[in-house]
């Protein structure tokens, strides 16, 4: 037994504190249970003392973390619910399926609370799909290569892309596979490619539902002698993990077919589980709802007990199954999607049950609410398991000595040793524009139904996706936010730019911040650097959501994601929620009429530190990203949600990846229409004008003013504090940009066939 | 040249929910007894070639990167010999072979 | 067929397990004052006296097997069919199209999209006939917005003569360009002839791919899609 | 008790985007001589009772109404007795009936 418990992942301390708990040596079947719910997956067990130092407070709140998914009220006698979840293993292992049971789980938290889902995100990272210009052997910019010190990993020439490309592809399937047969529009995201996560690729998914107040359920398990219901699909082998091993232990001979099983999705069935749950919440049938995600019925019901106080007695005979032959600890544990657990009355049961059945699904009494407060196991009527259910809930702490990171350095790069890249600028801006990290994502989002359920005001493409409220007349904003390379060089900092950026595209449709839901995605916690990475990132992300007045409701945490021994970036993805009371009262992106005066909002200088200038053209990763004056930008942030209120912006758009240069034309190609800029040579502080143009700060939004506003609007911004400059204004075919002497003339055509064709087109060369 | 069909079934264990919803669909249709449906591919191909253990392990190659995927499929294949392209027969000849 | 003598237009929404559209297609019929939508089940044996019955989109029994294979075995189909066959107008969205070609109250069938990605963006079509009571607000050559969203779209006649489709002229829409061009550059999934939507020969069964319910309010993507519910109310009330 | 496999593909004629990716695919990945390329399903089913005449009329009736769809695809079966619910063997037995 004892080389069974490290097996399992558990420590030998973990063995002699389960040992002290039960009295006795464990079981098969409690000791899978233990080693599950004690696991990092569910116990949290190195982050759980970060995360308490999110704010999780707010007027709005009705839920925070620790449930299934947060809940804010967005007045009306609506709330809304979200959480975003990884599922990045299981989607380096088969793609599709692992993105969209993903989807699948993350839909199932949601509606757990009683919410019907609204919309769907997702936020990719994969390794690279095409050379850089630094790593291409006829580059201008290979002189200027250089690998940053302490292993930054940079994309060596003729890397393997072939098997990012069919990842990057059958997770994007994945996703829409799944979000489109439920009838739940996907409306926004994210996706970077860098070489730190060719290993370990990163799929989060996110979804925000709506719900009256009065449907709201929790998972508190409660009233001795309730039925403990589990409906929806049957269960199978599917996943069970690590755990396989207590089968290797007894079944050798058989081991080939006990091999853990890959999740498929069925997102027919969790349609089916969707409406029934839906329609039974508002006949008020369910004392409490929970899904079953990692961990299956193990982590549902004893976290349903522990926090209801109560005990659950459940008989694993009972359970509806997949295949005959399946063992106790294996319909424990297995990860069957589609599955949900419900607490209801006897006096409710049959209408229960006659709703599953009028959808076609199983429905089953597997257990019943005790007063013991025990996890009590049971096959055939033969007690196989029996453990405190708060024990379980409760994994012991890990703590981590806090090591700095190598790499990490307290000072910018002297970008004066960078030589300049003997390319034209405009051949850089055209090469940015169709980076993959840049490019327009209309090749994903196409393959997402991005529409149904109607509300989809401004489409994916713009900062945030905005959605109408038919019931109120307002709208939600929505987006996730995460760059790991900026978090790589400055965790603190990098966490703090997360939410402000977040926050930023939030605001930039006209929506105020209201809500945070994260994933934390990090490497092994074991280790100091790796844990030093996520408690500063908590740390600048904690401040920022104070700065916002903005509550954490919900999150995850995905650790361990290395491969051979090389972490991922440190990758915190934030998704924001915004809310507005008129829809009428939202801005895009696009440039409007000629004529049009052009705006710099934020004078943060750009830098060269992890952006993506330096990464694509000096084939690095290196320096100390600026940090966010968090004054600064809350000031910026209220300017621009007034200025639309008002009516005053024609356009507005945040300046991120890629610089004032990529903001432009991004504004350009979404109104298509062109615009003279003349820009401050001097911004970068450096004298570079290739810093002025690609350089990358937090802080800053490019807005358009109809000319007759324009005193009215500086004004606006001198009064707030926020600096403000003239660029130049909209009109003609071509994005005209004039640094010092220097004139950079690019036709719409030209960055039009860039931006829209580079993703597509990174996908295809060889 | 040979003609070659390649089955492409779920791995046993693996939830199939295409078979999963025609088999509790059928009684509805009047069809009963119908039993454990497993929904997958049937793939034809014309390979050329003369030397069929050279074919075979082609397409077994084929199978393994292309036609089925290894981790929750399936597969195997038989080859039948054909005088030339223009044959479009429909017959199963040739022996299975197990994939994986 | 009971026809009804006043009151509002009855349109029935079938709800199909696994069906996604039939809230928007009731959320977009409210934008309409004389329309009175409902929804039905599809394991019932009622219409309940509908104008029209609306099969919406989505993805009826997940689209397993083929689109539309197994709902068009559904109790209420029966009822649909013999409704259809006594001159009753029956629209078929996206799912709904591939489900009334499947049940061969519409000629062909469907194949994947051609490029075999699922594809959700907003189209032009040419509007090819007015005269049926789902296009009779429109005018011949008219060009209309309407989105499509769908992985299995590329209408086929298959082993059906084409041409006696063609010469019946049973297609009524046609995917085009903003000009009005039919090309194959403007097809988002390779259907034959660009075919977008087509009736039966007695003009009162329509299937289309694209979604009008997705365009009736200018806030969420613009208007294109009135028309063709404008056609129907229309209709209804003349021949009442 | 027989196990029946069926076998749906695309009718002649009938474009096969699926087929024509693959046959696209192939290339790159070093496999040259592979042609006409058609990808269709493959179903396996259990189907109760002894009478095999009576079955396979079942089984033809179901992949007419059901497994295929006449307009763009065709199909056969086979049928192989087998003892028990519990086989589960993969192999391909009894005679192929060309459908429609
Ligand atoms: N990074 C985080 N920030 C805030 N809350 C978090 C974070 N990670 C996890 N949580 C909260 O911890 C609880 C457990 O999370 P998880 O195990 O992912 O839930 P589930 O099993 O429902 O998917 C949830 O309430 C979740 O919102
Ligand atoms: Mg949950």
């Amino acid at each position: 037994m004892p080389e069974l418990y490290a097996e399992l992942g558990l420590t030998a301390g973990e063995y002699e504190k389960i040992k002290e708990i039960q009295g006795r040596v464990p079981t098969h079947v409690e000791l899978a249970v233990y080693s599950l719910m004690w696991s990092e997956h569910c116990g949290y067990k190195h982050s759980r003392a970060y995360l308490r130092r999110f704010p999780v407070d707010g007027e709005r709140v009705l839920q925070g973390p620790g449930e299934n998914a947060g809940i804010v009220d967005i007045g009306g006698g609506l709330a809304v619910a979200m959480k975003v979840e990884s599922h990045n293993h299981p989607s380096a292992v088969e793609p599709y399926q692992g993105a969209a049971t993903g989807v699948g789980g993350i839909l199932r938290d949601i509606f757990a609370m009683g919410a019907r889902p609204i919309c769907n995100l997702d936020s990719l990272r994969f390794g690279e799909i095409a050379p850089s210009p630094a790593h291409r052997a006829d580059s201008p910019a290979v002189g200027g290569g250089r690998q940053a010190e302490g292993g930054a990993p940079g994309a060596p020439a003729g890397a393997p892309y072939d098997r990012q490309r069919y990842l990057f592809e059958h997770v994007v399937a994945g996703i829409g596979g799944y979000g489109n047969c439920m009838g739940v529009p996907t409306v926004g995201g994210e996706v970077y490619f860098e070489d730190a996560y060719s290993g370990n690729c990163l799929v989060n998914a996110m979804t925000v539902g709506l719900v009256r107040h009065e449907n709201i359920v929790r998972s508190k398990a409660a009233g001795v002698g309730n039925h403990v219901v589990l409906f929806g699909s049957k269960t199978g082998r599917d996943g069970i993990g690590g755990a396989s091993v207590l089968a290797s232990q007894e079944f050798d001979e058989k081991l080939e077919e006990k091999r853990p099983s890959v999740q498929v999705g069925d997102p027919f069935t969790e349609k089916k589980l969707l409406e029934v749950c839906l329609e039974l919440l508002q006949s008020g049938r369910f004392v409490a709802l929970q899904d079953l995600g990692a961990a299956g019925i193990t982590s549902s019901s004893s976290e349903m007990a522990a926090k209801g106080g109560v005990g659950i007695d459940f008989h694993t005979d009972r359970v509806p199954l997949r295949e005959a032959d399946m063992e106790p600890w294996e319909i424990m544990i297995s990860e069957s999607q589609e599955r949900m657990l419900a607490i209801v009355t006897p006096a409710d049961q049959p209408e229960v049950a006659a709703a599953c059945e009028r959808w076609d699904l199983d429905c089953t009494v597997v257990g019943e609410v005790t007063n013991t407060g025990h996890l009590r196991v049971f096959h055939h009527g033969e007690m196989v398991g029996d453990m405190p259910a708060d024990a379980l809930a409760d994994a012991p702490l890990c703590v981590v000595e806090l090591e700095r990171p190598d790499h990490e350095v307290d000072s910018p790069v002297d970008a004066a040793s960078y030589p300049p890249p003997d390319a034209p600028l405009a051949e850089i801006m055209l090469d940015l524009l169709a980076a993959p990290d840049i490019a327009s994502r209309r090749w994903i989002w196409e393959q997402y139904d991005h529409q149904v359920q109607l509300n989809t005001v401004i489409l994916p493409g713009g900062d945030a996706a905005l959605l109408r409220l038919k019931e109120t007349g307002g709208a939600l904003a929505v987006c996730t936010d995460g760059n790991g390379r900026h978090t790589y060089l400055d965790p603190y900092r990098g966490g703090k730019a997360a939410v402000a950026e977040a926050a930023r595209n939030v605001s930039c449709v006209g929506a105020e911040p209201i809500a945070v839901t994260n994933c934390l995605n990090f490497g092994n916690p074991e280790k100091g650097p790796i844990s030093s990475q996520l408690s500063r990132a908590i740390e600048g992300m904690a401040e920022a959501c104070e700065a916002f007045g903005v509550p954490v409701i919900s999150g995850n945490v995905s650790l361990y994601n290395e491969s051979f021994g090389q972490a991922i970036y440190p990758t915190p993805v934030v998704g924001m929620l915004g809310l507005s009371d008129d829809v009428e009262a939202r801005c895009g992106v696009a440039f409007g009429d000629a004529g049009d005066v052009v705006l710099l909002l934020g004078d943060a200088p750009p830098a060269l530190d992890g952006s993506e200038y330096q990464k694509r053209w000096f084939g690095c990763v290196e320096g100390r990203i600026p940090d966010v004056d968090l004054e600064a930008e809350v000031l910026l942030q209220g300017v621009v949600r007034k200025a639309i209120v008002d009516g005053m912006l024609r356009s507005a758009h945040d300046c991120s990846d890629g610089g004032l240069a990529v903001a432009l034309a991004e504004s350009c190609l979404s109104g298509g229409i062109g615009a003279r800029v003349d820009l401050d040579p001097a911004a970068g502080g450096s004298g570079r004008h290739d810093l002025v143009l690609f350089g990358e700060a937090p802080t800053r939004v490019v807005v358009s003013v109809a000319p007759a506003v324009s005193g009215a609007f500086q004004k606006l911004c001198e009064g707030a504090g926020v600096p403000s400059a003239v660029l130049g204004t909209v009109g003609g075919e071509a994005l005209r940009m004039a640094v010092g002497w220097e004139q950079i003339e690019l036709p719409l055509a030209a960055m039009r066939d860039a931006y829209d064709n580079g993703l597509e087109r990174a996908l295809e060369v060889r | 040249m040979f003609k070659v069909s390649v089955y492409v079934t779920p791995k046993a264990g693996i939830l199939d929910p295409q078979g999963a919803t025609v088999e509790r669909a059928l009684p509805a249709l009047g069809f009963s007894g119908a039993i454990d449906i497993r929904v997958g591919r049937f793939i034809t191909l014309l390979v050329e070639g003369d030397d069929e253990s050279a074919v075979r392990a082609d397409v077994d190659a084929m199978c393994r990167r292309l036609l089925a995927n290894p981790i929750i499929e399936d597969y195997s294949f038989d080859l039948a010999s054909v005088d030339g392209i223009g044959d479009d027969g429909n017959g199963i000849g040739g022996e299975a072979e197990a994939g994986e | 067929m009971t026809a009804r003598t006043s009151g509002g237009v009855r349109f029935g929404i079938v709800v199909f397990p696994g069906s996604n559209c039939e809230y928007d297609t009731m959320h977009a019929l409210g934008t309409f004052p004389e329309a009175e939508p409902y929804y039905l089940w599809h394991k019932d044996h009622d219409l309940r006296a509908p104008d029209v019955v609306i099969l919406p989109g989505g993805f009826s029994y997940g689209d397993y097997l083929r689109t539309g294979a197994i709902a068009r075995f559904s109790p209420l189909m029966r009822e649909v069919a013999a409704f259809s066959d006594a001159g009753g107008l029956v629209m078929g969205i996206c799912n709904g199209f591939q489900i009334l070609t499947e049940a061969h109250m519409l000629h062909g069938a469907m194949l994947r999209n051609r490029g075999l990605k699922f594809v959700c963006r907003a189209q032009h079509l040419r509007v090819e006939r007015t005269d049926t009571p789902f296009t009779r607000s429109l005018r011949v050559g008219d060009v209309v917005q309407i989105p499509v969203n769908h992985n299995e779209g590329a209408w086929t006649a298959g082993a059906e003569s084409l041409q006696e489709i063609e010469d019946r002229r049973l297609v009524v829409f046609r995917y085009c360009d903003a000009q009005g061009n039919v090309t194959d550059d403007a097809n988002p999934n390779g259907a034959v002839d660009n075919v977008a939507g087509l009736v039966n020969e007695g003009g009162n069964v329509l299937g289309l791919m694209p979604h009008p319910e997705r365009v009736c309010e200018s806030v969420v993507g613009g208007a294109g899609g009135r028309g063709l519910f404008d056609s129907l109310l229309e209709h209804v009330l003349e021949v009442r």
